[in-house]
């Protein structure tokens, strides 16, 4: 812990004694930070601690309940997104504040303090007011492009590209690279490393440790809404920060015990869309497999092929011996697929209902009879499945939508892990989830396993992939790189075969 | 769709034997309306060397006026309009007559002669008609004319509605002992009138007669009264007196009186045929079709 | 406890509203003759309040299920149309039982909205295009079968006689509708029907992600809110004795108003049948103090425009953050 | 290039079927009696369609931009009535200039547009509550100012009479028209105002998080969209030689019918000015053929309805993916 000593200059931000309650919820209670010209601060706390809740704060998108702002020094007031423009303060939101249906130059232009665009559009100064900041981020396409056609990835590349636009002094990073791979999560720390020697702050919210320690110079934890402590990264290790964060220790690291089984669940052979071709596999009962590769190599395209999403050019499939064909999530579902989306927000949760019905959406028959509801069955479902994800949150009643991140892709994880299909496709499971509750998410994943599941698991940590894995399947430009075994596999040889291109130059990351 | 669109493709343009008469009627959808219709299509039945054609208005102006326009674009040899507004379809109808078609202005007047000749009623008329019967019936009733009155009237906004209420009251002002209790819009809607009826008999201890703005209006307001015991107290009174709905309700009984408004389609159809067969016919600039009331024995 | 009053806050504050538009129509309502006392609040006047909004709230129980499932349905009125008079035409016409009649009517009801259901299903064009169509094409149905004309019941017979008696009967009308308005908030309550439903409109992307029945769920509910304006229109002939192809105009409106003045989101997902209920009472209740009161027409159009506003901003003060 | 046409896709389907529809009338139409030749291809037919047309395509276009946003404004319909009532008094009752009055009427449009915007960004209620509202209240209110009598232009004098004969002239109505649609159009692409317009009803929630002026534009595509109702009006009185407070009643439907029909999506965020055009013209052409060709009154409904859904699904099959 740091205390404020010599009357140095004042900091680039204080907040003293944040308070944010939500209707039953305090989000936060009483939380003091201070931010540094020129630092990396992590913020740091289990799903729900309150992170999005400060960046959200500071960015003027809610108004806190109680607690004072200074800007060098001065007290400030942001009650609305505009005022925290006007500070110099820009936020990538963790659920990502863009527009699907404008472009992406259009995106990055909205409300921009740095483009000083008059009533009338000027579309080729748009551009090129774009261009150098999609070149920084890495991202290679054409800025009239329709956000909404670009991979989840690709858009959060373009809300970075927008805070990085804006020559803001604070840029608030809220799990800015969960839908990230490796690259372009390196590409994105040569920026921010750029913008800490340029004097910018920047607060770093991530679950995944190695990057915090990677880019991060000072980490602030919380827990419950309320101030932990602020540590210099340099002066602590994981450890104390799980402790810090979660108040005991978490055995991580773990691989856990494997149940695969020679028996395949599943065998596809030369199955092709318009995003993948000629991918070839089997899946074992028992077995976890991984799915390596770059953003947009395929691998989610796979699981939606598999589930009816995505039109079957060629190929076919075989579940326990017979040929299968889903055309539908429901006939996929029927044949005993199950599959966990990325876009929790787009694909997965109704945000407006309960987290109990969320949860059991997709084992309704088994609560009911003749298709009347009992309603001790739903209670007891969600319960066992709250308890199993250790999900957190004020009742089985409350709205999704009212959850943290990693609380709403736990209730989203439960309504499949209740349906114990047999083969199931889990698109990044633990995107915005906290180090513990990830543990209880290999844990449930080696659960399902060991009932005779298959699995298939995409992730953007290729680390994770490692851990939970028996095989890893690595997908290049929509083809099968290679099929390694995940005990003998490093990131190093992972990465090779994903980026071990056919097209030299296709930048594609 | 495609085969009913062009299965049907016969030119408009008639046969060199066969006469057009174009019917502009301004809006379909009406009892009044179809009856109209209905008698034209009768009469004109009878004369195979005629084409007879009804365009629909659908109670819209500009719509009535642009189907007047594609009817001049087929030069027909007889056009009857049934203006749905008095001051649209004057202009449209002066280039009808500009373009030489013989044009039958029916049961509504317009602002200016754009016709041959004009075949007319009048709701006014109607109304003073309907308010001298209230005054004769409350006089025999009350000994002098005085009770209380419920008006039921048709669309806000619209002429007729306007017209048959100006008429009434021309005539029921004249008579201080004539209460108006209740006065309440229903659009024509008989579904309309019966609420409006409901809240009229809980507020008003005595009522004498309803006058409503057509039949159907009078008629629900009868049912209403007939449910809470009150109908013998009270005389209904409707306007329209088609066939099968005013006049049988007078027949049975349940209005005391209602008020013809002609269809007009007898006389058109006679200076139409006439118009139609000698050149040289002049006929009057106005015929004017008295309405008739339709009273109980 | 608490906990519940918190989860229902919504239908509290609907409650309070219509409460407090209820106490205010007995302050205005004009004198009763023979008593003195407030006019409104006499059972026959609060009956009859309540069998002239049944008609439009009970195609508002149907309209909620589908503003639930993000669609929403236009075709109503012509629908209720189309079965007073198939309903008059079975009865006068045909010369059929009033059972026969009925059951026929509401039938037509129901394939209506089949047929709406089926083509939201199926082809992929906004609810809201799809049945404009079929109001504009079920209206001229309605009035080409019966040639625009009014077809009277009382002297059509003794069946039709019987019909109408029944049929207009306050209990009747109101304790059909009461009995429908507890099916429907059962069938969305506690069936797996239900929860479809509002799943599918809260998110109608994640609803395909979960193999949801989507087909089925409108197929459903636009069959169920035909079937609902089918017998809305037979009250409706029976009430006016006449079957008149000219019914339901512009009724559409007025149901969704009464579904969305309950609190239900146009946009889908949130809401439910005790606030229709609620918005139908305040809409009736409405009219009817202005009718006592003998408002002049166009002054009580926009008094009626104030009030509406006004009972929406008060219930929805719940929905501020 | 390529990219480009991929782009516009959306716009080049919509075109395709319009010229589809445009085909099927010329072919379907009845042969002029002189030339042999199609009445629908008539210079004179086709002008008049265009005509027939403005009034509501232009409410279009601004209820395009509501509509965009994510709201709806059914109160259009009424704003027109006023607004024609309100010229005609001021030519006709208060022997006013053409000028004066053209511009009262438009201004009165335009402050019933700003009030529902006020209303709409000032309050948590829906739009469709609050232009429902003012839907039922402007009507009446246009109704009370010309005691329900309908004021003749024709016989009003001077300044009345050339205010008719120069704004019902085809050439002026329709250039106005495509004037107002180039203009709104650059409005919705090229500038920063359109964007808002865009992105606010793409997502509403990063609207707020980005600190769009959310009021403010609601305010502009309301106001904007009352002051093209009250053009409206006026387009109507003039072609009417009427103000009748009736005028524009149920014309909300079509309005929204051609937006949506031009594949702008009541969600929000996506759609735009030319394929309202199209919409507005795929509308007229089916009811210029069907009144062509004469089709039974109430056949043409039932037609009218197939058409719109074949139209619409026609241009939908590229929402396929
Ligand atoms: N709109 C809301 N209404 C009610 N409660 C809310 C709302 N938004 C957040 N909360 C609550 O506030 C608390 C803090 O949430 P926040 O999103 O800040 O967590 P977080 O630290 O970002 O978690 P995560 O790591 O899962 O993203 C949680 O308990 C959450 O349920
Ligand atoms: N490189 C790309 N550029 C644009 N869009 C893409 C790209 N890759 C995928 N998409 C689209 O983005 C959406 C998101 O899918 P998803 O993230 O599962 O993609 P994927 O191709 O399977 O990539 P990944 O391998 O990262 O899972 C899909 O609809 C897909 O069509
Ligand atoms: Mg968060
Ligand atoms: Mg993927």
């Amino acid at each position: 812990m740091t205390a404020p000593t010599a009357p140095s200059p004042p900091p680039l931000l204080r907040a003293r004694n944040l308070l944010k309650q939500y209707d039953g919820v305090r989000a936060l209670r009483g939380v003091d930070i201070e931010i540094r010209a020129g630092e990396v601060h992590a913020l740091l706390g289990e799903n729900g601690a309150g992170k999005s809740t400060l960046g959200k704060i500071l960015a003027g998108a809610v108004p806190a309940t109680a607690g004072t702002l200074e800007v060098d020094g001065r007290e400030i007031r942001v009650r609305h997104p505009g005022d925290a423009q006007r500070q110099g303060i820009a936020m990538i939101f963790q659920e990502l504040d863009l527009f699907p249906n404008l472009t992406v130059a259009e995106n990055i232009a909205l409300r921009n303090p740095a483009l000083a665009e008059g009533f009338r559009v000027r579309r080729d100064r748009l551009h090129a007011f774009c261009r150098p900041f999609l070149e920084r981020v890495g991202l290679p396409v054409d800025s009239a492009t329709r956000l909404g056609d670009l991979h989840l990835g690709h858009q959060q590349l373009v809300a970075i590209a927008r805070a990085l636009s804006r020559s803001a002094r604070l840029i608030v990073f809220d799990e800015a690279t969960s839908a990230l791979t490796e690259e372009l999560v390196a590409n994105l720390f040569r920026v921010i490393r750029d913008l800490r020697a340029a004097g910018v702050a920047c607060i770093y919210v991530s679950h995944k440790m190695d990057e915090i320690f990677r880019i991060c110079d000072r980490i602030t934890v919380l827990r419950d809404g309320g101030f932990v402590a602020t540590v210099d990264a340099a002066a602590t290790n994981p450890d104390e920060l799980v402790r810090l964060m979660i108040g005991h220790e978490v055995n991580t690291g773990q691989r856990a015990r494997s149940h695969a089984t020679e028996t395949a669940v599943l065998e596809v052979a030369n199955l092709t869309t318009t995003l993948v071709r000629d991918v070839s596999f089997k899946l074992h009962r028992g077995e976890v497999l991984g799915l390596a590769g770059l953003v947009g190599s395929g691998r989610g395209e796979i699981g939606r092929a598999l589930f009816g999403l995505a039109p079957v050019l060629g190929g076919r499939l075989h579940k326990g011996g017979r040929e299968v064909r889903p055309r539908t999530p429901r006939a996929a579902m029927a044949a005993g697929f199950g599959l966990v989306p990325r876009d929790r927000r787009r694909e997965g949760l109704m945000m407006g209902m309960r987290v109990r019905d969320n949860a059991n959406l997709a084992i309704m028959g088994r609560l009911s009879v003749a298709g009347v509801l009992r309603p001790g069955r739903e209670a007891a479902a969600a319960d066992r499945m709250a308890t199993a994800t250790r999900l957190k949150a004020g009742s089985p009643h409350t709205a999704v939508r009212t959850l943290s991140g990693g609380n709403q892709q736990k209730t989203l994880l439960g309504r499949w892990l209740q349906r114990e299909p047999d083969v199931l496709f889990l698109d990044d499971p633990t995107r915005g989830v906290d180090v513990g509750a990830k543990e209880d998410i290999y844990q449930l994943i080696a659960e399902q396993a060991a009932r005779g599941a298959g699995i298939m698991l995409v992730s953007s940590e290729l680390p994770e992939l490692l851990r939970c894995c028996d095989r890893i399947l690595v997908l290049n430009q929509g083809r099968v790189a290679g099929l390694v075994d995940a005990r003998t596999a490093t990131a190093e040889s992972l990465l090779r075969q994903a980026t071990a291109s056919g097209a030299p130059g296709e930048g594609s990351l | 769709l495609l085969a009913v669109l062009t299965g049907c493709d016969k030119p408009a343009a008639t046969a060199a034997h066969q006469r057009l008469v174009i019917f502009s009627q301004c809006n379909n959808a009406e009892p009044y309306r179809a009856a109209q219709n209905q008698r034209f299509g009768e009469l004109f039945g009878r004369h195979p060397e005629l084409k007879f054609v009804i365009y629909d208005g659908q109670a819209d102006a500009a719509k009535q006026i642009s189907q007047i326009e594609n009817a001049i674009l087929q030069k027909p040899d007889l056009l009857i309009v049934a203006p749905f507004e008095r001051n649209a379809l004057s202009d449209v109808m002066g280039r009808a007559m500009a373009a030489g078609i013989p044009t039958i202005c029916l049961e509504r007047d317009i602002v200016q002669p754009n016709f041959t000749t004009f075949i007319s009623s009048d709701n006014v008329a109607i109304g003073r008609l309907a308010g001298q019967f209230m005054v004769d019936l409350l006089t025999k009733k009350n000994g002098e004319a005085r009770g209380n009155l419920v008006e039921i009237t048709g669309m806000s906004g619209v002429q007729g509605a306007a017209d048959r209420h100006r008429g009434a009251f021309e005539v029921l002002a004249k008579y201080p002992g004539i209460k108006v209790v209740h006065q309440a819009t229903a659009n024509w809607m008989q579904a309309e009138a019966m609420p409006r009826m409901e809240e009229a008999l809980a507020a008003n201890p005595r009522i004498d007669v309803v006058y409503a703005h057509n039949d159907p209006m009078a008629y629900g307001a009868y049912l209403v009264a007939k449910e809470k015991g009150r109908a013998k107290d009270i005389a209904f009174i409707g306007v329209d007196g088609l066939a099968n709905e005013g006049a049988k309700y007078v027949a049975e009984g349940i209005l005391a009186a209602t008020f013809e408004y002609p269809l007009c389609v007898d006389k058109a159809v006679e200076i139409g045929i006439k118009l139609l067969e000698d050149k040289t016919f002049k006929p009057q600039p106005q015929y004017l079709l008295e309405s008739r009331a339709i009273t109980h024995p | 406890m608490k906990e519940c009053l918190r989860r229902h806050r919504d239908l509290v504050q609907s409650l309070a509203v219509l409460g407090l538009i209820f106490s205010l129509a007995a302050v205005c309502s004009p004198r009763d003759w023979r008593t003195g006392g407030p006019l409104f609040l006499q059972a026959d006047n609060l009956t009859n309040l309540l069998r002239v909004t049944t008609p439009v709230a009970m195609v508002a129980l149907g309209m909620t299920l589908v503003i639930l499932t993000g669609g929403i349905d236009l075709s109503v009125g012509s629908t209720l149309g189309l079965a007073a008079v198939v309903a008059a035409l079975a009865l006068a016409k045909w010369r059929w039982g009033g059972a026969a009649a009925i059951a026929t009517a509401i039938t037509v009801g129901g394939l209506v909205g089949l047929l709406n259901g089926a083509l939201v299903a199926l082809l992929r064009v906004p609810p809201f295009i799809i049945t404009l169509a079929s109001m504009i094409g079920i209206r001229g149905l309605a009035r080409s079968w019966c040639n625009n004309e009014n077809i009277g019941l009382r002297t059509a017979g003794d069946a039709a006689v019987r019909f109408v008696d029944t049929w207009s009967q306050k209990p009747f009308m109101i304790g059909l509708f009461a009995g429908l308005a507890l099916l429907v908030a059962a069938l969305l309550r506690g069936t797996v029907f239900g929860r479809y439903v509002r799943a599918l409109g809260d998110n109608p992307t994640a609803a395909v992600y979960a193999g949801l029945p989507i087909k089925r769920v409108q197929l459903a509910v636009y069959g169920l809110t035909g079937l609902l304006a089918g017998l809305a229109g037979v009250l409706t002939a029976a009430r006016t004795n006449t079957g008149n192809p000219n019914d339901g105009i512009a009724a559409e409106l007025d149901v969704i108003a009464v579904v969305v003045m309950g609190g239900t989101a146009l946009t889908g997902g949130r809401g439910g049948i005790a606030g229709t209920v609620i918005g139908a009472l305040i809409v009736g209740i409405l009219a009817n103090i202005l009718g006592l009161r003998n408002v002049d027409a166009n002054s009580q159009l926009m008094l009626k425009a104030g009030i509406i506003v006004l009972a929406v901003v008060l219930q929805q003060r719940r929905a501020a953050r």
